[in-house]
């Protein structure tokens, strides 16, 4: 380390009922990776956008290398040489690679030229891209690459990345991290944000933590276990779900030969799915977002139609039916995505709960709603999962995502499901919210019920799955004992290698 | 006090150029007569129907002792609001349902036809006569039918091209069906619809001629606007304020024509030739002494039977139910 | 019947000249619809451009002037659903159709008192020599030049999408309002820009017939042009190029049907003037099977937080 | 500086509390405008609110709002269910013309036979019909993803000259001297529409609509096919995660507006207008949007907006013929009161706050 590139001092920001940042002070030196830690809504991205000049800071200062930083836009921090990777992507679906990249450049040579050192650039780095693909067609990690290059054109001083491993596969983690030490060795300076604390620890020199919009302390993370990380960002002792321990019982859900076409025009098809759920399993199906994870759940939930016998319920045929037939027999389903998806978001609490629950809680007669019920249903889900709120009758929009994924899951947990399909339960959600959620499902399954979890996040899955499976381009690998794996063989399953040594279908 | 009160609805805006705008005048040509003796109100754009009635009536409640309807469409609501007030008087434009106050006015604007034909018949190299007509109701076919037997008469070979444009006013409209007639080898241009869109056509083509409708439309003159027909309503109003005044009112089914000047015959410009010219004015002078009459047989129905024998002339039942075509016009009516 | 007196040539000129308002509001409506923004009050701008056009011809003698206003008075009616739907985060539909509503009613207003006039002439442009050539010179080069000015601004958008950076932007505005928002771009402004640009477009095209097709003044006289534009845009599905070919199917049938009629064909009369909108209607069923999407921000709000 | 921020739940307050607002602004641009126009603005603006209800000829046109009124709250409360759930109906106008043309159709077929089933078979045909021309866009979007609103808009068109074709040929009055339009249903007992207290504007079409606002109100609160098609509109990814079948709601909404809007035309053309004639149409489809979002797709907001809308008619009306207000300046009025509506419905959702510095 040579000197501090950027200096922060005491940077706040206020939106209405919470100081996202408060006072936060930090130094980042010049060819450091410097993470940044904090559980959701600690501030992270309220402080990386107000360098980007995205948002302006209510007080405080910033100096680069000594002068004063105040960026009105992002064009200024840009020209600066600050480059960022945002949390949700700024891509454009309907837009090639170059067209995209073009968007996040001053001056962008003509888009011919471009394309060439799109090429360049990205095989010298190891990230191979293809210029005049459609953005929209792109695999979550194809797309991270087209947000890096992005930012690698402008030959950055300093490069933010705001949680960007959540996307990938060991295999590609593995790439990103030899880009970004290899940025370092050119004086690159990282300002770099993540959940996965063990990253943090192989990869950054220094980390500073958030907590509640403050910064509550700076450690070497080579020197600090993740636990001790984890507590400090939450102020205090962390739980690990227990599993319950119960051996599985008759397979419920039998997917044979599943195959359906992509349903948008960015989607992916699934292609002969085969799996086979007990009662008391944990079933954890891996991989890399956009591999068909959503179009898997939408399947087992009834939005997408199958051939009937492609999916079978306690030995029924259900394939061919749609969302409210299979509640009605059981198989109750939560998608990734909470506001639009799983909830409406402006619409209450009481009536996010008639969402679902209308069939088996009995929340309606000939078609007539029983509010009264409804309410009290919505009060005992918030109840029961200590869902923070003024009451049901509030806007699922007001609610914090973590607290709206409580909700969300309860929901179906309390309507006592045979079957549960979760896809990404605790995406984006602290990690006290996370262990509560992992818990409710582990409890699910230690009284029977078959739950498939869906998830990218790896460590969620090796904590909760008894069994696991992988996607990949809409294909689903054979189901293996989790205990038996090692996080190379997850790797290769995630990368789409079918090796044939499937063990479930045998064990049944 | 004492003012009388008189009250118009009209079917269009006051600015519509044509059928509307005619009556406008008329209306403000009773004010210059009467000055502070009358007060007039109108109430413009008022659709047929329901609203129509509340008009109507809104006006007799506001005092009005006299109320002009403008448009055939009001017959209903007229009759019905004048038996709730039977105080008030009231003239409905081109209808046939009278009442012990209601009477009926129209124009025999057929009259006007026949000149125009005669005038077109002459002048046409092509012998094509281009007719944007607007629906198909007794009074356009009747117009038609005026204009064809005089055309014919001065040239046996003309043609006549017809469309139907479904409107009284859309100059978008009436301008793309001038376009299509003089596209087709029309050199005159006849119309039945208001707006001045056919003769902005005619002019842009060159070489072709029209006529104004409803009002002059002298911005046209000397060509290809080559004379008109305008509705003159104002004798016929200042005449029935007057007998209101007199307390000499009563029903009538006045339906006049050149002769008492409720059909006024714009100026033919130069651009006719003067044997036409004189012709024109000749026939028009026949017509309005009563001479002649545009309808006078031997005449046959377009499919060959007969429906007036030499020197036979036609009734007004026949002509205000006119519905067939003469002989000679090809096409059919639409039904 | 006889179809022999209809004239290929003429037929295919007057087309031109019926697709021009059409076309040049629709070229506007895409752009705007390109920037993510639906605005459904095209007739009511296009009113608006063929009264100020109208008056300002009338006051000036200069149809120049003229569509200078009209191009102006579209862009200001413009800005108010742009200052509604942008700034006042309203629902674009109903702004849309309040923003027709309000210029039909404007329109009128203002032109009172130019009921029955008659403006000067725009004179016509047969472009040398060209015009000359048989059949084409007749259809394509013997018009007036807002015929010409509408086939170049359909290629100058083309372009413009296409290959500038301008035009890149634009896109981008529409297709993810955050992103761009993310990227520094300003959303907002990009849009009514965009929204003004549309409105001065429409305002033309609502001249076009009030200085040129008609030409003369009356209340309502876009009797629905604006609507027509409109279903151009989708039925073109947001590509430039195709705006044109609608525009020429649809002015083609509006021309086609009359001259039938005038040529006495037996159809009747009423089903011949339903055809225009019933072919409408069974181009945008064969157009939906095209599932190029309409811009992905189309009609949502964008509300910058921070 | 002024700067918006959004609520985290809409404002119950504003809710209510913008109508009244908006009617309040549109006042005062009115008065300018009227001003503008060398009127007296206090006296138009009474005149346009206040004669209608309680001036001296009130007695006549309070009844008359109503007569107004009702075919706007009918149609706009079928419009607002589809609008609810992100379908866009443009064309209730068209679906209106072949309601009362198949009412009409009935009532001219039966003619002169007087019998009790007359009127409910009409009723029945008028509801058939609209719905069936709405059913033209429905299908068109389901079986090919075609754009509804456009779809529906270009059937007006379609409507329009039916209705003249009709007017003109097959329903016209055989006694009627070959002039267009049909026979005059109020001279048709059995056919009338007529008002069910003498004197009151309550005709069948008002009841009707008061009936339609309590259905569109029990549907939307208290049955689970109104909360699908709020679903559907709020989120249409959670509708069908809920089980929703879209194509159902497509259907449902396209037909009900339609349904309405024919029984509006129907009571209309066998009641007030009396009979089927050219220009029978005076665009209540159109203006039935605009008091459907005058009324926040709420059915009691439909209610009073449609009340308000019929109020700005009739007080414009006399307006015309009091005071010599151009009837241009009666659209531009109405078409403000919609412009502030939805500009101050943004405080509903949005706080506006000031702050000092410059905002981003
Ligand atoms: N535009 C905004 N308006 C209002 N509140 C905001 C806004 N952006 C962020 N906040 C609030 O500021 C706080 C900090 O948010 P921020 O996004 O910086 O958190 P974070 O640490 O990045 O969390 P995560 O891990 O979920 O990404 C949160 O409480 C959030 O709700
Ligand atoms: N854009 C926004 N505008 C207004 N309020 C917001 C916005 N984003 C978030 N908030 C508010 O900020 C609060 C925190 O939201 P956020 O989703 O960031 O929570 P969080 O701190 O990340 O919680 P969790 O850990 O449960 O996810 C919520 O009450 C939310 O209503
Ligand atoms: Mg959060
Ligand atoms: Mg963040």
């Amino acid at each position: 380390m040579t000197g501090t590139l950027l200096s922060i001092k005491g940077l706040t920001k206020a939106y209405p009922g919470v100081v996202a940042n408060d006072t936060v002070s930090l130094d980042i030196g010049t060819g450091e990776i410097h993470a940044l830690l904090g559980e959701n809504g600690a501030g992270k991205s309220t402080l990386v956008k107000m360098i980007y000049g995205l948002v302006k800071p209510d007080g405080g200062t910033m100096q680069m290398r000594g002068a004063p930083f105040a960026p009105p836009e992002p064009r200024s921090a840009r020209a600066a040489g600050v480059a960022m990777v945002f949390q949700h992507f700024s891509l454009f679906d309907a837009l090639d690679v170059s067209e995209n990249i073009a968007l996040g450049m001053e001056n962008p040579p003509p888009l011919r030229d471009l394309a060439a050192r799109i090429r360049t650039v990205s095989e010298d780095y190891g990230l191979p891209l293809d210029p005049y693909r459609t953005v929209g067609g792109l695999s979550a990690g194809e797309r991270q690459r087209v947000e890096i290059i992005r930012c690698l054109l402008q030959d950055p001083k300093l490069l933010i990345m705001d949680e960007p491993t959540s996307v990938l596969t060991p295999q590609e983690v593995g790439i990103l991290f030899e880009t970004l030490n290899k940025l370092r060795s050119e004086g690159t300076s990282i300002l770099y944000i993540s959940h996965k604390l063990e990253e943090i620890r192989t990869l950054c020199d220094t980390a500073t933590i958030l907590r509640l919009g403050k910064n509550v302390g700076t450690c070497d993370p080579r020197e600090t276990t993740a636990r001790q990380m984890a507590e400090m960002m939450v102020g205090s002792e962390l739980q690990t779900p227990k599993g319950t321990g119960a051996t599985p019982g008759a397979a419920v859900l039998d997917v044979s030969g599943l195959s359906l076409p992509a349903p948008t025009r960015f989607g992916t098809a699934l292609k002969n799915v085969h799996l086979r759920l007990h009662m008391g399993e944990v079933l954890g199906i891996g991989g890399v977002a956009g591999n068909g994870q959503d179009e898997l759940l939408a399947a087992l939930s009834g939005e997408m139609r199958a051939a009937p016998d492609a999916i079978r319920l306690k030995g029924q045929d259900i394939g061919h039916l749609g969302p409210t037939a299979r509640r009605r027999r059981g198989l109750l389903a939560a998608p990734e995505e909470r506001l639009g998806h799983a909830a409406a978001p402006d619409m209450s609490l009481t009536e996010n709960a008639l969402l679902t629950g209308a069939v088996r809680e009995g929340l309606t007669a000939n078609g007539f709603l029983k509010w009264g019920k409804a309410r009290s249903f919505a009060e005992r889900i918030i109840e029961t999962f200590d869902v923070r709120t003024p009451g049901p009758d509030n806007a699922a929009r007001s609610l914090s995502g973590g607290n709206l994924q409580k909700f969300v899951i309860g929901r179906e947990v309390l309507q006592r499901p045979e079957v549960l399909v979760v896809n990404q339960p605790t995406w984006g959600v602290d990690a006290s919210a996370a262990a509560a959620i992992r818990q409710a499902l582990l409890d699910l399954a230690g009284n029977g019920t078959a739950v498939l979890v869906i998830s990218q996040d790896l460590d969620e899955l090796m904590e909760v799955a008894d069994h696991f499976a992988a996607l990949n381009e809409g294909r689903l690998t054979d189901t293996r004992r989790t205990g038996d794996l090692t996080i190379e063989e997850i790797g290769l399953m995630m990368g789409g290698a079918h090796d044939g040594m499937g063990i479930a279908h045998a064990e049944a | 006090q004492d003012k009388t009160k008189v009250g118009f609805i009209y079917v269009g805006p006051v600015g519509d150029g044509g059928w509307t705008y005619e009556h406008d005048q008329a209306r403000k040509a009773v004010v210059e007569h009467f000055g502070d003796k009358v007060e007039t109100v109108y109430q413009e754009s008022v659709p047929e129907g329901a609203d129509a009635e509340r008009a109507i009536t809104q006006m007799a409640l506001q005092g009005a002792d006299l109320i002009f309807t403008t448009s055939f469409g009001y017959m209903d609501a007229t009759i019905n609001v004048a038996k709730k007030f039977p105080d008030v008087k009231f003239e409905h434009a081109t209808g046939y349902k009278t009442a012990e106050n209601v009477s009926v006015y129209s124009a025999r604007f057929y009259e006007g036809r026949a000149i125009q034909g005669h005038i077109a018949g002459s002048m046409t190299q092509s012998n094509i006569i281009g007719y944007i007509a607007s629906f198909p109701i007794p009074e356009v076919i009747r117009g038609i039918n005026s204009a064809y037997i005089h055309a014919k008469k001065v040239n046996p070979d003309v043609e006549f091209k017809i469309i139907w444009a479904y409107t009284w006013f859309d100059p978008a409209k009436e301008a793309d069906a001038a376009k299509v007639l003089i596209e087709q080898g029309a050199d005159v241009i006849l119309q039945h619809t208001d707006s001045t869109a056919p003769l902005a056509a005619a002019q842009n083509a060159g070489n072709v001629i029209g006529f104004g409708q409803a009002s002059d439309m002298a911005e046209y003159k000397p060509s290809p606007r080559v004379s008109s027909i305008i509705d003159n309503w104002a004798p016929y109003y200042i005449d029935r304020v007057q007998a209101l005044m007199d307390g000499t009112w009563e029903t009538k089914d006045t339906w006049d024509g050149i002769g008492p000047g409720m059909v006024g015959i714009g100026e033919i410009t130069d651009v006719v030739p003067e044997d036409v010219k004189a012709e024109a004015l000749a026939l028009k002078e026949t017509i309005a002494n009563g001479e002649y009459h545009p309808f006078t047989g031997p005449l046959n129905k377009q499919d060959g039977t007969p429906w007036l024998a030499e020197g036979e002339v036609a009734d007004d039942g026949t002509l205000l139910g006119m519905n067939f075509y003469v002989e000679g016009l090809t096409g059919e009516i639409p039904q | 019947m006889d179809l022999s007196s209809i004239t290929p040539a003429l037929l295919l000129a007057s087309l031109m000249v019926a697709a021009t308002p059409i076309l040049l509001a629709g070229i506007g409506e895409l752009v705007v619809e390109r920037a993510g923004v639906l605005n459904l009050g095209v007739e009511g701008m296009m009113i608006t451009g063929a009264i100020c056009g109208f008056a300002v011809t009338i006051e000036t003698g200069s149809p120049l002037m003229g569509f200078v206003a009209a191009a102006a008075g579209g862009a200001g009616l413009a800005l108010l659903f742009g200052a509604l739907t942008q700034v006042a985060l309203a629902n674009q539909v109903a702004s849309g159709l309040a923003l027709t509503l309000f210029g039909l009613g404007l329109s009128s207003l203002l032109g009172q008192d130019y009921v029955g006039l008659k403006p000067v002439q725009t004179p016509a442009f047969k472009i040398p020599l060209l015009s000359d050539i048989p059949f084409l010179g007749r259809v394509l080069f013997s018009h007036d030049l807002m015929v010409y000015f509408g086939l170049g601004l359909v290629a100058a958008v083309w372009a413009l999408l296409k290959y500038s950076r301008a035009g890149l932007i634009l896109r981008a505005v529409g297709e993810n309002h955050d992103a761009a928002h993310a990227l520094g771009y300003k959303v907002v402004r990009i849009r009514i820009l965009a929204i003004m640009f549309g409105g001065a477009c429409a305002g033309l095209g609502g001249a076009y017939i009030s200085l040129i097709r008609v030409p003369q003044w009356t209340e309502g006289m876009t009797s629905g042009a604006g609507w027509i534009a409109l279903a151009l845009v989708v039925f073109a599905s947001w590509k430039p190029g195709r705006v044109l070919l609608g525009a020429w199917l649809f002015g083609g049938v509006t021309v086609l049907q009359l001259n039938l009629q005038a040529a006495g064909l037996a159809i009747p009369v009423e089903y011949l003037s339903m055809s225009p909108y019933l072919i409408t209607i069974l181009v945008l069923v064969i157009m939906s099977a095209d599932k190029s999407r309409a811009p992905a921000s189309l009609g949502r709000i964008f509300h910058a937080s921070g | 500086m002024l700067r918006l921020e959004k609520r985290p739940q809409p404002s119950r307050v504003f809710a209510y509390l913008t109508p009244v607002l908006a009617v309040i602004i549109t006042m005062i641009a009115g008065g300018m405008l009227f001003a503008a126009l060398g009127k007296n603005p206090v006296e138009a603006i009474r005149t346009i609110f206040w004669d209608p209800l309680f001036g001296e000829f009130a007695f006549y046109y309070r009844p008359q709002l109503l007569v107004k009124g009702g075919p706007l709250i009918l149609i706009a409360i079928g419009l607002s269910l589809g609008f609810r759930a992100g379908i866009w109906n443009i064309g209730a106008e068209g679906q209106y013309i072949v309601g009362a043309l198949c009412g009409a159709a009935v009532a001219l077929a039966f003619y002169p036979l007087e019998a009790w089933y007359i009127f409910p078979l009409m009723i029945l045909a008028g509801a058939l019909g609209g719905m069936l021309w709405a059913m033209v866009p429905a299908l068109l979007k389901v079986k090919f993803g075609t754009n509804e609103i456009l779809v529906s808009l270009m059937l007006v068109y379609v409507a329009e000259n039916l209705l003249a074709a009709m007017a003109l040929g097959r329903m016209k009055n055989p006694e009627g001297h070959g002039f267009p339009g049909s026979r005059n249903l109020k001279d048709y007992p059995s056919a009338f529409n007529d008002e069910i207290i003498t004197g009151s504007g309550m005709h069948w079409g008002v009841l009707t609509a008061f009936l339609a606002v309590i259905f569109a109100y029990v549907l939307l609160n208290r049955h689970m096919l109104g909360f699908s098609i709020r679903l559907t509109g709020e989120a249409p990814r959670a509708a069908r995660f809920s089980g929703v079948n879209p194509t159902r709601i497509i259907l449902f909404c396209l037909g009900i507006s339609g349904l309405m809007a024919g029984l509006a035309g129907m009571f209309e053309v066998s009641g007030p207008s009396g009979q089927v004639s050219i220009d029978f149409n005076v665009g209540y489809g159109f203006t039935a949007i605009i008091v459907a979002f005058l009324g926040r797709l709420h059915p009691v907001g439909i209610l009073l907006a449609g009340l308000l809308m019929a109020l700005t008619y009739i007080g414009g009306e006399i307006a015309q013929g009091n005071l010599g207000l151009p009837s241009a300046a009666i659209q531009l009025f109405q078409g403000m009161l919609l412009f502030f509506l939805l500009a101050v419905d943004l405080l509903t959702n949005y706080r506006i706050r000031f702050v000092r510095r410059e905002a981003a």
